[in-house]
C-alpha cells in the first residue's frame, strides 16, 4: 500500500517540472499552453533520437549511462530553441496584436496537432524505451519498491526544481520576470526588456518540459500520446500550486501523483470491504479533479495563492 | 465652500493584502453636491478605496456609509447602481464591441429585456420599454455631441469621447454619487475640456455629487473642490486647490522624504 | 455523392446546433467551456435511454417518442451545465477552462464505468432515426438531415430573439468588461449561468441529434477533439458572437474536415502517413489561419445591434 | 465584404470536392474499402495491417484481376474512434459506392460503422472487431467478422490456465470492449466450465503511468497460481516492470492477443520474457495461403512484423474479393447483396481449395468463370463463417523463447456457450 505514494511520489515529480514549464508559460503570458504535453512528448523523442548515434554507456547502481545525460542536454537545448522558434514565430505577433486569450488556446492547438503529426511521421506509433529490460529494485519496509532510476529522477527533480527556485528569487533575471509577471508595462518602464524576459521564460519552460518527458521515458516509456495523458495532471498541478510559485507547483504535483495513486487505493479498499461496487481505477483522474475543485472552491488562486503575486 | 451633508462616510478602513497595508485607517467624508478631487503619490490606495466603496475588496477592517446606511461590508458591486452610485474605471472601460448606443442602453437597471423569458413570450413589452430608453440615450447623445456617433463601434471612438461615452452611460442612470477614477487619462487637451465642461454641467444642473482620482493635477486643481490627498493609505490633508498647492506636507509626500 | 451530401447536411447540422449552444457560451458570454464533449455525450445518452426500445440490464428502453428525447437531452445536459456552472463559475479565465475539461471528462469515465447506466464500454446499439420506418434507408439520411437542419434553424430563431435583446447585451457586455458590466448592476455570475445552462441545452440537443444520427454510441463517440476542439474551431471560423457565422463555420469546417481526407487519399504517399500528414495541414492551417487572418476565417465579430455602421472594429 | 468571403469559402470547397472526385478510381475497377486505424490508440497496427491489405490486391492484380478488371482497395482512417470511423465508411459507401468494407480493429468503432454506415445501407463489412456483441447485432447478415472472437480467445487462454494445473488466478484486463470480452470468458471458462477460482478480475485505464493498486488487487486477494493480463503493449510494459519490481514475476503469467509484439520483449527484456509467457492470439494456419502471405509480405515491406490480426485481415479482404468474383457481375453493378450472398460460397465447402497465391486467384477465377465452386483456405485458418456471420478461424498459442516468439499451436476451438455468460452477453 505504501508502495503507492512512492509511485504517486514519481509521477508527482514528472508532473511538478511538466507543470512548472506550463506554469512559467502562464505566469508571463497568461494562457495554459495545451502544447505542453507534446512539447513534453517531443523532448522525450528527441532525446532517443540522440541516443540512436550516442553510446549508452553506464554508471554504477542506475541501470542508464552518461550517454542519456548527454542526450538530455541536447534534448534540453534543441526543445528550447524550438520552443523559443515557435514563440517568437507564433505568439508574439499574438502578443503584438493584443490578440483575445483564444487565440493563443487556438494557436497551441494547432501547434499540438503539427507536433503530434510529425512525432507519429518521425518515429512511429511504436512504444519506444531507453533502456530495455525489467530493472533492479529494491525492496524496503512497509512493502516500497523503488528502483535506483526511480530515486534518481526524484532526487534531480527536487535539484532542478531547487535550482529553478534559486534563479527565480536570487537572480536579477529571475526577478526581472517576476516583475514583468506582475505588471509587464510598469517592468518595461522600469527598464526590463519585456523581450528578453519572454525568451528567457521560453527557454526554461523548454528546459523543463524536456526534463519532464526525458524522466517519464526513463521511468515509465515513451508513447506518441504520452504528454497528452498528462496534460490533465500538469494543469492541476499549475492550477492548484498557484501560477508561478514554484514550490506550489511541486507541492501540488506530489499531492496529485500521490492522491492518484495512494487516494484510489485506499477508497477501493474501502469499497472493496464495504461491498460497493465501483472500480476506482477509472476514476482516478476524477479523483484528482475533485481534488482540484475543492481546492479552487476554497482557494480560487491555488493553494500557495500570493506567495509573490498580488492579484 | 458650500456645507451640505454628508454623502458617502469612510470609518476607519482598513485593507491589508499580504503584509502590505493598501489602506490605512482612513477616514473620508464626502459632501454632498461637491466635486471632490483624490490625489495621492502612486500607490497611496486611491483606486483601492474606489474598489473598497464599490464593494470588489472586502474591507479589512472599518465601515462605510452611504447616505448615512451602512454600504460596506455588505454589498455587491452590482448592487451599487441600485443604490444610486456609478464607478468609472481607471483605463476607459467601455464595451467596444458593441455600438455607442447599446453602450448606453446596457445602463439602465432592471429592464424588461434583461429577464430572458421576456424575450420569448413578451417581446412587445420590452421593445416598448427598449424605444423609451433609445429615445433618452439619443437626448444624452445630444448633450454630448455625438448624435453622429450613434452606430459606431465604442472601439472605435476616440479617448476622449470614450470618457464622454462613460459620462453619457452614467446619465442613463442619474445617479446621486459617482467615482471617477482619473477622467484625464488617456484624453488629448482640446477633449479634457470637453469633458471637464459636462462634469461640472451635471454636478450644477443634476446636483451629482462626483469623486474623482486623477494625476494630472491640472484637472483636478482646475475641476475639484474640496481635494482630498492620501499618502500610503491615510489621509493627509484636505483643502482647496490653492491650500493644496502650498501646503508642504503635500509637496514632500510627492517628492519624497 | 448525393447520399453523401445527405450525410454532411446530418453532420453539418449536428454539429451547427452544437456550435450555436457554445457560440452562446463563448462567443456571447465568453466562457471557455471545455466540457462541451461531456454535455453532448450526456444528452446523446440520455434521449437514448429515453427513446431505446430495449435495453438488456441498464438503464433505459422507455422506448418514448423522439421529441421526448431530445427535450430530456435538454433537461439533463441543461441541469450538467447548471452543477459545472455552479463548481466553476466563479475562477478565472484560463482556470475555468481547466475545471470545466476535468468535469466533461468527468462525465466521459463515469459513462464509459457505469455500466448499469450506460452499458459501459460495450455503448448502446440499434438506435433509431425518428421516421426511418416510414421512407427507408435512402431517403432516410435526407429526411433526418431535413429535420436536423429545421431543429438547428428553430433553435436559431430562438437564440437571435434572446440574443439581440438587452439580455443578449449584457452577455456581450460581460465578455468584453466583466467589472464594468457588474458596476452598472448586472448580476454577472447570474447571466453566466443562464448562458452556460441554455448553451449546454443547446449542446444536448446536438449531442442527442449526433446519437440518433450515429445509430450506435459508446464513450469514445464524444471525444474532446471531435466534440470540442472541433466546435470551438467552428465558433471561431463563423467569428464569435454569430450565430450565423456559427452556422456556416459548422457546415465548411465539417465540410473540409471530411472532404480533406478524401483527397489527401490521392496523394502519393504512403497510405499509413497519410492520416498523420492530415494532421498537420490541419494543424498549420490552423495555426496560419491565426497568424496571418487574425480577423476570423469567414466572418468578423460581430455586435448585438444590426444598426451598427461600420463591421470593422478598429482597435482591439 | 463578408458575404463575399463566404461565398470565396464555400466555392473553394465545392472545388475541392470536384477534384476528390474527379481523381477517383477507373469505373472499371472492383472497388473494395477498407479502414484501419492510423491514428488514435490502436495505431500501432494500422500500418502493418494495411500493408497486408495492399498486398491482396496486388495478388489479385498480378493475377490478371478480376475477370480482366483491375481491384482497388481504397484505404480510410478510423481514427480509432467511433465518428471518424464512421465518417470514413459514410464516404466509401457514398461516395466511393463500394459494396464492401474490410476493416476497423477496435470493436467500439466496428459496433459504430456496422450500425450506423454498412447495416442501413446494405454493404457487406468484414471487421475484426474481438467483441461478443458484434455476433448478436442485428445485422441482416451484412455484418461479417474474420477474426476469432473473444469467446474463443477467452476459452483457449481459460483452458490453456486450467490445464496448466492452475487452480487459483486472477485477471487484469484492460477496461474496453476488448479487454472485458476476454476478461469474461477466460473468467467463465476457468471458473464455471473448469472448477478454478478467479480469485480477482480488476480492470485498468490505458496509458497510465502507474498500476500498482491494480497489481496488488490482482495479487494479494489470495495465493493465485497465475496471472491472465489482458493489455495492449504499452500498458502492460508498465505492468510487468511494477510486478517485477513486487517480486511476484515468479508467477505465470499468460498474455493476450495484442502482447504478440517484438516491442514488448524489447522493453521488458528477453531474459525477463523467457519462457513463461503463453498467450492467445489469432492463429495462422499453416498451408500455401499462410506461406505466400508471410513471404509476400518479407519480400514487399522488408521484415514480416509479428503482429496480431494481420491474416485475418487478409483473409477478409480475399474472401470479399472471392464473393465480388462469384458474382459475376460488372465493377459498377456489385452490391453489398452480392458480396454477402456469395461470401459463404467462396469460403466453405463444396468446392476446389484455393489458396491466396497469384496462381491461386488465376485459378479461383477461372473456376468461377466456369460456374464451378471454391473454397477458399486463408492464412488465418479454414475461414468458414457461421451463422452469426463470425469466421471459425484458429486461435494461435505462442510463447516466447530466446527473445523470439514461437508458435506452440493453432487450434479452433468451441467457443464458450454463450448462456454461461453474463447476462448482456445473450442475444437480444
Amino acid at each position: 500500500m505504501l508502495g503507492s505514494i512512492v509511485n504517486g511520489i514519481i509521477l508527482g515529480s514528472i508532473i511538478t517540472l511538466g507543470g512548472l514549464g506550463i506554469s512559467y508559460i502562464l505566469l508571463i503570458q497568461n494562457y495554459f499552453n495545451f502544447t505542453g504535453g507534446t512539447f513534453f512528448t517531443l523532448g522525450a523523442y528527441l532525446a532517443f533520437a540522440f541516443l540512436s548515434i550516442i553510446p549508452m554507456g553506464s554508471f554504477p547502481v542506475v541501470s542508464f549511462g552518461p550517454g542519456l545525460i548527454l542526450a538530455l542536454i541536447l534534448s534540453m537545448i534543441v526543445l528550447a530553441i524550438i520552443m523559443t522558434a515557435v514563440d517568437k514565430f507564433l505568439y508574439q505577433p499574438l502578443r503584438k496584436r493584443n490578440s483575445p486569450f483564444m487565440f493563443f488556446y487556438l494557436t497551441a492547438f494547432g501547434m499540438l496537432f503539427v507536433l503530434r503529426s510529425l512525432i507519429y511521421l518521425i518515429w512511429g506509433p511504436q512504444l519506444k524505451n531507453y533502456i530495455s529490460g525489467v530493472r533492479k529494485t529494491y525492496h524496503l519496509a512497509g512493502g516500497i519498491n523503488i528502483s535506483p532510476d526511480e530515486i534518481f529522477v526524484v532526487l534531480a527533480t527536487l535539484i532542478i526544481v531547487g535550482i529553478v527556485y534559486y534563479f527565480q528569487y536570487y537572480t536579477k533575471l529571475g526577478k526581472a520576470m517576476l516583475a514583468t509577471a506582475n505588471d509587464s508595462r510598469l517592468a518595461e518602464i522600469s527598464g526590463i526588456k519585456n523581450k528578453h524576459v519572454h525568451t528567457t521564460v521560453t527557454i526554461i519552460a523548454g528546459v523543463l518540459t524536456a526534463t519532464a518527458g526525458v524522466f517519464y521515458g526513463l521511468a515509465i516509456q515513451l508513447r506518441p500520446i504520452m504528454g497528452f495523458t498528462l496534460l490533465m495532471a500538469m494543469f492541476f498541478a499549475v492550477v492548484c500550486g498557484g501560477d508561478g510559485a514554484i514550490l506550489g507547483t511541486l507541492g501540488a504535483g506530489l499531492i496529485i501523483g500521490i492522491t492518484q495513486e495512494f487516494g484510489s487505493e485506499i477508497l477501493q479498499v474501502i469499497f472493496d470491504s464495504t461491498g460497493i461496487p465501483i472500480e476506482m481505477s477509472g476514476y482516478k483522474q476524477v479523483l484528482a479533479f475533485l481534488l482540484l475543485i475543492v481546492i479552487l472552491t476554497t482557494k480560487p488562486h491555488g493553494i500557495f495563492q500570493g506567495t509573490f503575486l498580488e492579484r | 465652500m458650500k456645507k451640505l451633508s454628508t454623502i458617502l462616510e469612510l470609518v476607519n478602513v482598513n485593507k491589508h493584502f499580504g503584509g502590505i497595508h493598501a489602506v490605512q485607517d482612513a477616514n473620508i467624508e464626502i459632501e454632498k453636491g461637491t466635486i471632490t478631487g483624490l490625489i495621492g503619490p502612486n500607490g497611496a490606495g486611491k483606486t483601492t478605496i474606489f474598489n473598497l466603496i464599490t464593494g470588489f475588496y472586502p474591507l479589512s477592517s472599518g465601515e462605510i456609509f452611504f447616505k448615512g446606511e451602512k454600504l460596506q461590508p455588505g454589498n455587491a458591486p452590482h448592487q451599487m447602481l441600485r443604490k444610486n452610485i456609478y464607478r468609472s474605471f481607471q483605463i476607459t472601460r467601455d464595451l467596444a464591441k458593441i455600438t455607442v448606443l447599446e453602450n448606453l442602453l446596457i445602463a439602465p437597471v432592471n429592464q424588461l429585456g434583461e429577464n430572458i423569458f421576456n424575450n420569448w413570450f413578451n417581446k412587445s413589452g420590452v421593445r416598448k420599454e427598449e424605444d423609451g430608453y433609445k429615445e433618452k440615450a439619443m437626448e444624452i447623445l445630444g448633450f454630448l455631441d455625438m448624435e453622429d456617433k450613434a452606430d459606431e463601434y465604442a472601439g472605435n471612438l476616440p479617448g476622449g469621447e470614450r470618457k464622454l461615452l462613460e459620462l453619457g452611460r452614467m446619465m442613463m442612470v442619474e445617479p446621486e454619487l459617482v467615482l471617477l477614477d482619473e477622467p484625464g487619462a488617456g484624453v488629448p487637451p482640446g477633449m479634457q475640456k470637453k469633458v471637464n465642461d459636462r462634469v461640472r454641467e451635471l454636478n450644477e444642473e443634476k446636483n451629482i455629487t462626483f469623486l474623482v482620482v486623477e494625476h494630472d493635477m491640472a484637472v483636478i486643481m482646475n475641476l475639484c473642490d474640496p481635494i482630498l490627498v492620501l499618502v500610503n493609505g491615510t489621509k493627509l490633508t484636505e483643502g482647496n486647490a490653492e491650500e493644496i498647492q502650498n501646503d508642504e506636507r503635500v509637496i514632500k509626500a510627492y517628492l519624497g522624504e | 455523392m448525393i447520399a453523401y451530401i445527405a450525410a454532411l447536411l446530418c453532420m453539418g447540422s449536428v454539429y451547427a446546433i452544437i456550435t450555436l449552444g457554445y457560440n452562446l457560451q463563448w462567443g456571447y458570454t465568453g466562457l471557455f467551456n471545455l466540457s462541451v464533449f461531456g454535455l453532448a455525450a450526456a444528452g446523446g445518452y440520455t434521449s437514448v435511454i429515453l427513446t431505446g426500445a430495449t435495453a438488456g440490464g441498464r438503464l433505459g428502453g422507455y422506448g418514448l417518442p423522439f421529441i421526448i428525447g431530445l427535450v430530456g437531452a435538454a433537461m439533463v445536459s441543461g441541469l450538467l451545465g447548471g452543477l459545472i456552472g455552479m463548481a466553476t463559475l466563479h475562477l478565472e479565465f484560463g482556470f475555468f477552462a481547466i475545471s470545466t475539461l476535468g468535469l466533461g471528462m468527468t462525465i466521459q469515465i463515469i459513462l464509459k464505468n457505469e455500466q448499469w447506466l450506460s452499458n459501459g464500454v460495450w455503448g448502446i446499439g440499434g438506435i433509431h432515426k425518428p421516421l426511418s420506418g416510414f421512407v427507408g434507408n435512402d431517403l432516410s439520411n435526407w429526411v433526418y438531415g431535413i429535420l436536423a437542419f429545421l431543429i438547428m434553424l428553430l433553435i436559431f430563431y430562438l437564440l437571435e430573439r434572446v440574443v439581440k435583446s438587452p439580455w443578449g447585451r449584457i452577455q456581450m457586455a460581460i465578455k468584453e468588461d466583466e467589472k464594468l458590466t457588474e458596476m452598472l448592476g448586472k448580476k454577472v455570475f447570474s447571466y453566466r449561468f443562464q448562458s452556460l445552462v441554455l448553451g449546454s441545452m443547446i449542446i444536448g440537443i446536438g449531442g442527442a441529434m449526433f446519437a440518433h444520427y450515429q445509430g450506435y454510441i459508446n464513450p469514445m463517440s464524444y471525444t474532446d477533439i471531435m466534440m470540442c476542439f472541433l466546435p470551438l474551431l467552428m465558433v471561431v471560423a463563423g467569428g464569435s458572437g454569430n450565430n450565423k457565422g456559427s452556422i456556416v463555420g459548422a457546415f465548411v469546417i465539417w465540410g473540409a474536415w471530411s472532404v480533406s481526407e478524401m483527397v489527401a487519399g490521392y496523394l502519393p504517399i504512403s497510405s499509413a502517413k497519410i492520416p498523420h500528414i492530415r494532421t498537420l495541414v490541419v494543424g498549420i492551417v490552423i495555426i496560419s489561419l491565426l497568424r496571418w487572418r487574425p480577423t476570423g476565417i469567414i466572418g468578423r465579430e460581430q455586435a448585438v445591434s444590426s444598426t451598427a455602421k461600420n463591421k470593422d472594429i478598429i482597435a482591439s | 465584404m463578408q458575404k463575399k468571403k463566404i461565398i470565396t469559402c464555400i466555392t473553394i470547397l465545392i472545388f475541392v470536392f470536384v477534384v476528390s472526385f474527379t481523381g477517383l478510381a477507373k469505373a472499371e475497377d472492383y472497388k473494395v474499402g477498407t479502414i484501419w486505424p492510423m491514428t488514435g490508440t490502436a495505431a500501432a497496427f494500422g500500418e502493418a495491417i494495411t500493408n497486408a491489405c495492399t498486398l491482396v490486391q496486388d495478388y489479385v492484380n498480378e493475377a490478371g484481376g478480376i475477370h480482366g478488371n483491375e481491384l482497388k482497395i481504397i484505404n480510410r482512417d478510423t481514427g480509432s474512434e467511433p465518428t471518424k470511423g464512421v465518417d470514413a465508411a459514410r464516404k466509401l459507401i457514398n461516395v466511393n459506392k463500394v459494396p464492401a468494407i474490410v476493416g476497423c480493429y477496435s470493436s467500439g468503432v466496428a459496433m459504430g460503422v456496422s450500425q450506423g454506415v454498412t447495416i442501413p445501407n446494405e454493404a457487406v463489412f468484414v471487421t475484426l472487431g474481438t467483441s461478443p456483441m458484434i455476433s448478436v447485432v442485428k445485422d441482416n447478415d451484412y455484418f461479417f467478422r474474420a477474426s476469432a472472437h473473444d469467446l474463443y480467445n477467452g476459452r483457449v487462454l481459460g483452458e490453456a490456465m486450467y490445464n496448466d494445473g492452475h487452480k487459483e488466478i486472477g485477471i487484469v484486463y484492460v477496461n474496453n470492449a476488448y479487454g472485458k470480452g476476454i476478461a469474461d470468458a477466460a473468467a467463465v471458462t476457468f471458473s464455471k466450465i473448469h472448477d478454478g477460482k478467479v480469485v480477482a478480475k480488476v480492470p485498468f485505464e490505458i496509458g497510465k503511468s502507474s498500476y500498482s493498486s491494480e497489481i496488488r488487487r490482482t495479487y494479494q486477494n489470495g495465493d493465485i497460481d497465475a496471472t491472465l493480463i489482458i493489455a495492449y503493449p504499452e500498458d502492460a510494459t508498465v505492468m510487468h516492470k511494477e510486478i517485477y519490481a513486487n517480486g511476484w514475476d515468479d508467477i505465470p503469467w499468460y498474455g493476450s492477443p495484442d502482447q504478440k509484439v517484438p516491442e514488448l520483449i524489447d522493453s521488458l527484456g528477453a531474459e525477463y520474457m523467457e519462457g513463461i509467457v503463453l498467450g492467445s492470439t489469432q492463429g495462422r494456419w499453416p498451408g500455401a495461403s499462410k506461406d505466400s502471405f508471410m513471404e509476400g509480405y518479407n519480400k514487399k515491406y522488408g521484415e514480416y512484423p509479428p503482429k496480431p490480426y494481420m491474416a485475418p485481415g487478409f483473409d477478409g479482404l480475399v474472401s470479399v474479393v472471392l464473393a465480388i468474383a462469384r458474382s459475376g457481375k460488372a465493377p459498377g453493378e456489385v452490391t453489398g447483396q452480392d458480396v454477402r450472398d456469395n461470401i459463404r460460397a467462396v469460403t466453405s465447402e463444396p468446392g476446389e481449395k484455393i489458396y491466396a497465391t497469384v496462381e491461386g486467384f488465376k485459378k479461383a477465377f477461372a473456376l468461377l468463370e466456369e460456374g464451378k465452386e471454391i473454397n477458399y483456405i486463408g492464412a488465418s485458418g479454414n475461414v468458414e463463417y457461421d451463422k452469426y456471420g463470425d469466421a471459425m478461424s484458429a486461435i494461435q498459442t505462442w510463447t516466447i523463447e530466446d527473445g523470439e516468439i514461437i508458435t506452440i499451436e493453432n487450434i479452433i476451438p468451441d467457443p464458450v456457450p454463450r448462456d454461461l455468460m453474463p447476462p448482456e452477453y445473450q442475444a437480444e
